[in-house]
């Protein structure tokens, strides 16, 4: 298999003259541009960087959604997961996109600087192997993710209490995507035309995962992250608009199956059980998130690592809780690129590479001619 | 929201339920407890040092023959 | 043996140390001399002075070692300021316990790479700290240079239309580093650039004379030197994804981490603003050089106000601009 | 604010560092530049070259800093070859969490201690290292200076019946610093000797012919430098006990540590060998310096096999010799 | 009371003045120099560090005793507590003088190089204190010293007990002084005629510790360490070889009592019970040791922290074992100055400052004439 | 073996058993649970951050005079 045959820029560029003539019909038929929401943050950040998103930008207005999973944890999470890499005896191990995520008053980046215990992984298993050679301390694992990451980060889990490791933790804060999208759709105010699926969230909930969409009758697409397929996946959108037999279509079938990873989706059965978190600008999503469950208490954190619970506030001005749902842009924000820019993030926006905020700081600024 | 590659099992350790990867002619130590089987030889999709899925090779090709196709019609 | 305290404490071992491991391997009359300072005879003309440290870890890797590195970043830093080198000072830190073996090896890579320069070792310090205060090893080096009268390099001289070169693929010295540094269970065959650049800039500037400005984009990449290029320059500078030379797995390793090969460290590379009448030529003169067969045409400078523009394959536009935090492996 | 891992990166908070901080305090056109080396219009001369990296425990201390010491260093090495400082050169290493107010006391230090001593501080560096890889702050100066053709100062100038002469009293440096060094509940009103020389030795330098050799005793103390000195010189150097001045403080903490003046460091101090004939009156010289009253012949240089002797008040004779090991408190 | 009085140049000259014809009738009368031992290692470094050595050489030879700890310390203790050194959670406390004492392999200083924690202290306490800042690590202090020393050890086990620290362990190395004396008086070899007697170690024992050397019959005096000090002992041991009432002269009258210091005599009782320890050079002195009793056993390493007991063997060559007992002198060893030396030291005397070996290289090759 | 200063006492802390003790004009901390009593501006001759005597200081003063005495006889 060709990895870059996703990627060839002669073929992507006969697809655009065919595809721009249908794309400036429906636009004038329609009278507007349409607006499409990608829901990933990896799709967001894909859309700018290999200019996807400026190419497109005359007939398709391209929303950013709630898919960056730094950016919808809730404030509360957040400075609880700093208050605890303030514990003595306590390594912290994180995915490097949280290190500089803003709590309500620092982050683990300040706060390695003050001495904590801070390492930043690649791997949930990584994570184990330091419990595992740091016996006389407590390792906790920040469990941040959609469906995509929390696989790995039960099977840690699972492995931790096969090997009798009692030194392994995590702060589960994972999120599941469908019901965000669901809120979205339920809103009134929103004008989305069509949603662009996270591909890899769909590898493991599959096609089916999306069913609860399809009774509304709104156009999806599950979309992989090659120049291709962010083209392709915009013209079968376009496409849709115009007539559909409302199913979601999987432009991602190479890697999305329809049932997805059952494998998967038993190890999360296995240790997680489905709650109700709440996520920055949503508040509380019913069915949203997974926590440890009974069986695999004592791995999670917040149930055996006594701490404090922090007094929690979101930065004044931060538009972040608007943004996620993609009713703002970032250019809708005072603060963007002045007093919040990726040296000095206020909001998690700014601070995930795939936020929505630094994603238009670090690619968008040159197409909106702003001067920052 | 998910950082992922499709990359080429070169090497399975199965005691340890890992696999040597390879990307673009760069290697990885990834597991493969969340695939139900894996081969040398096939493509998987990587996330997080985790082999998430087994690639349809037969649908990648088929799908890229089919936009190829597209803009000569 | 291991390197303790007392080699760092200015007696008897550190002395032995020093005629052992560095006098030894630099082999220059100055250090011989054991005096406060070495004294060169009658020096003159402009002279360039830099400066660097060296923390980096891990201290060998493939390509090179920090000894060679330390050399060759304060080499490469006169020779883009258009002197040409002629002395360096080497100043150590220590930790207490580090191979006598390690230090020997990076005298000797250090003393290699100033020779292949031309360079002179003149002067020396050695400290040592308790173990747990430093990571193995780190290095200062600084080095004097001299100027030719007639070339004059600057950001001022830089114009609208003026080409942007480099000699050859980039990101290659940080990917080459990046498993260890990141402790990921990863492997590449990629090799640090690693490599000293007066000998090359000297054969330019003699051959070539609408170079306005060379910068080696060591730390943060070439985009975060040409975005201080184009700010200083007060300029804008576009680039094409397409021609920016980039090898398939350097590639691979950094999107696998997903980082950015424009913000990844090169440590034998030059960008090289001149004039687009000469800048095919200065391509073909530097492809004919061993090594240098990547060299391309990058990008090019239009009047602005000193953003760094990359047009992407797919024919869209973004910006780069400087390295913003140390690059972090990330899976979102 | 403290120091971040970022601040070492080279984007952008490595600018906003450099600028804040680094450029508002030395404030030297070569530094506003940014450019990879400072570029300094026409120099000549005999060139002298020196460094030292500075990792000492306190950073701050009576009489001094970190800063004030490692310019000060640099500047003596260069003085007592016979130089006149010119340019310095800073490279640090910061550790992640250093206080940021810290850093700027010390370099508007290093600022007041170039400026006073008429010397440009023209290039930089900073690296900023992982939390627990550094003790706070670590920082390696490199000096260069010009020499007077007609002042050669050399080893092989020492004479039989020269005179040793320091130019105030012993190991107060040291002193200043042991008690928070070596954690140990004492406290003495011992200020560090911490000064620059060279404007002192340009005048002793202008007014005086015979002096032969200078050295600075810093680490290692007046016992290792002789030491050295005899050695290279191939001579022997008797000292009086009596005649080396010492302030009382210092000989009680010394003792109380169990710890011997002549081999602990000197930070503005300067031995200088010279003839008998003038000795005499470049004490005088000296003494009539603010704070060099103390200013002392201390011993005389006999043919010899690079042996240090030292005559004691009740009239035996002790052989000094290079420091061994670095100085640790005891009991016995 | 001024300190200094006891150095004064001008009196000192005076009284060598003075005492001189004394000191040559002396010697004359007997046909050969007086031979006195000088017993503490402190007397030995003050007599060649103040030249006083070298001024009454013509007359007198001074020898060298047993009066060093760390250089009478059995090998096999200096093993056991590298040992110790190695062990991971252990945290080494010693004064500064054991760092670099060779055991048979290795010695702490290059052992701190390998990573063990090892921190020099200047008091028992510091090292008690080290022990309540790391309450979960096993903090060891190395008891090396005479009486003088030993009092101050045991307080801090006193304290420790107190204040119920549970994790500071001493290793008790301490040695008592007369034994090791009358060791020498016993053996009929010994040429010595006369012994200056340890000043700091008689502060505690007091001049009657000393009863059991009056039976001998050999002259004795009771020293400080300054130079009229050290003069006018010299003095009096020599006419004391004239004319002696046998008892032991006291010239150290300010700060020796007859009875000693009885508070720390009774602390040293409190916590230690005397043993029969292995000396180096002597072998196994009866009740010339003190080890922690069993109301404090808590407090001792050898009982409470589980270590391996290595081979110990002393290098070829090293004459430490005659030097302590004042039988050779360092230029009867062949290796002295050449292959050891303060900074590659083979044995012990060249190590610890006060150790001979190393005093006679610091100090009397200038006068030996010695090039090494 | 054990080295050993005469230290002015300048403050006690009778709470913590521990002095202030001046020596030729530098002062340290020292322990004084090993005396019976100790009183500020008496003399304590210390070894290892414990003062181990009350010095004499008639004793001092006695001795020395007896040696210049000596001389002048
Ligand atoms: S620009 Fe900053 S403050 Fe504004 S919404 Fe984005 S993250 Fe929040
Ligand atoms: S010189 Fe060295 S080897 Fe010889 S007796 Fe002394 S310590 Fe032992
Ligand atoms: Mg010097
Ligand atoms: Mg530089
Ligand atoms: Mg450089
Ligand atoms: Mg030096
Ligand atoms: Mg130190
Ligand atoms: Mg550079
Ligand atoms: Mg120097
Ligand atoms: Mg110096
Ligand atoms: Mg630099
Ligand atoms: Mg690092």
């Amino acid at each position: 298999m060709n990895v870059l045959a996703y990627r060839d820029g002669t073929l992507f560029n006969q697809l655009f003259r065919k595809f721009e003539p249908f794309f400036i019909e429906k636009r004038e038929s329609l009278g507007r541009k349409f607006r499409f929401m990608e829901v990933c943050g990896t799709h967001t950040v894909s859309f700018s960087k290999t200019g996807v998103r400026d190419l497109l930008s005359p007939y398709i207005d391209l929303t950013s959604g709630p898919g960056c999973p730094v950016c919808v944890t809730d404030q509360a999470d957040i400075d609880q997961m700093i208050a605890y890499a303030k514990k003595e005896n306590v390594i912290i191990t994180t995915f490097g996109d949280m290190m500089k995520v803003p709590g309500t008053r620092t982050n683990l980046y300040k706060e390695r600087a003050e001495g904590a215990d801070i390492r930043v992984v690649y791997s949930a298993s990584q994570a184990l192997q330091i419990a595992q050679e740091h016996p006389h301390k407590q390792v906790l694992l920040l469990g941040v993710g959609f469906e995509t990451t929390a696989p790995s980060i039960a099977l840690s889990i699972m492995r931790a209490k096969d090997e009798g490791v009692k030194n392994f933790f995590v702060y589960a804060a994972h999120k599941l995507t469908p019901p965000a999208v669901k809120s979205l759709i339920n809103d009134d105010n929103h004008k989305i035309d069509g949603f662009i699926l996270p591909g890899h969230v769909s590898v493991i909930i599959g096609r089916e995962g999306w069913r609860l969409l399809e009774e509304h009758q709104i156009p999806a697409v599950i979309s992989g992250f090659e120049p291709i397929d962010l083209l392709t996946s915009t013209y079968l959108l376009t496409k849709e608009m115009e007539q559909s037999d409302y199913t979601i279509k999987n432009n991602y079938t190479r890697n999305v199956k329809e049932a997805g990873n059952e494998k998967a989706k038993s190890i999360l059965e296995e240790v997680f059980t489905i709650s109700s978190p709440k996520w920055r600008g949503f508040g509380s999503l019913p069915f949203s998130g997974m926590e440890i469950n009974s069986a695999y208490e004592e791995f999670d954190a917040s149930k055996r690592i006594l701490c404090e619970t922090p007094k929690s506030r979101v930065v004044k001005g931060c538009r972040c809780g608007e943004i996620v749902k993609g009713k703002e842009t970032p250019f809708d924000c005072k603060l963007f690129g002045k007093a919040c820019n990726p040296d000095r993030p206020l909001g998690p926006c700014m601070v995930s590479s795939e936020g929505t905020c630094s994603t238009y700081f670090n690619y968008e600024r040159a197409n909106k001619k702003v001067s920052l | 929201m998910c950082l992922s590659m499709p990359a080429k099992v070169i090497e399975i350790d199965e005691q340890r339920r890992t696999a040597k990867v390879d990307y673009l002619g760069s290697q990885l130590q990834v597991g493969i407890e969340l695939l139900e089987k894996v081969e040398t030889g096939q493509f998987v999709l990587v996330h997080a040092g985790e082999a998430i899925q087994l690639i349809n090779e037969e649908e990648a090709i088929q799908s890229i023959r089919y936009w190829k196709e597209l803009t000569q019609g | 043996m291991k390197v303790l305290l007392s080699h760092g404490d200015g007696g008897r071992a550190t002395h032995q140390l020093i005629k052992e491991v560095f006098q030894a391997s630099f082999n220059d009359v100055e250090l011989d001399k054991e005096l406060d300072a070495a004294i060169l005879d009658q020096q003159g003309g402009r002279m360039a002075i830099t400066t660097d440290t060296f923390v980096i870890r891990p201290l060998f890797f493939p390509g090179g070692d920090i000894g060679k590195l330390a050399v060759t970043g304060t080499i490469n830093d006169l020779a883009v300021s258009g002197a040409r080198p002629a002395f360096i000072t080497v100043g150590f830190i220590l930790e207490e316990g580090l191979e006598l073996d390690t230090l020997k090896q990076i005298v000797q890579s250090m003393a290699r790479t100033a020779e292949e320069a031309g360079v002179r070792i003149v002067a020396g310090d050695t400290k040592v700290v308790e173990k747990g205060k430093c990571d193995q090893l780190y290095v200062n080096t600084t080095g004097i240079g001299f100027c030719n009268e007639y070339i004059k390099l600057s950001y001022q001289h830089i114009k609208q239309g003026d080409r942007v070169i480099i000699n050859g693929g980039i990101a290659e010295h940080a990917t080459s580093v990046l498993a260890e540094r990141m402790d990921v269970p990863l492997s590449s065959n990629v090799s640090s650039d690693c490599r000293i650049l007066n000998g090359i800039i000297d054969q330019l500037l003699t051959e070539f004379h609408t170079i306005r400005f060379m910068r080696d984009p060591t730390r943060g990449g070439i985009a975060t030197t040409l975005k201080e290029i184009a700010e200083h320059a007060e300029i804008d500078i576009w680039l094409e994804e397409e021609s920016i030379p980039i090898l398939p797995e350097v590639r691979g390793t950094l999107e696998l981490m997903g980082l950015e090969p424009y913000y990844m460290a090169n440590e034998g590379k030059v960008l090289l603003i001149a004039s687009e009448e000469e800048s095919e030529r200065i391509v073909d003169f530097l492809k004919a050089i061993p090594g240098q067969e990547n060299a391309s045409v990058i990008g090019h400078v239009s009047n602005g106000e000193g953003s760094v523009f990359l047009k992407t394959s797919t024919g869209g536009t973004r910006i780069l601009d400087m390295l913003s935090g140390e690059p972090l492996p990330r899976i979102c």
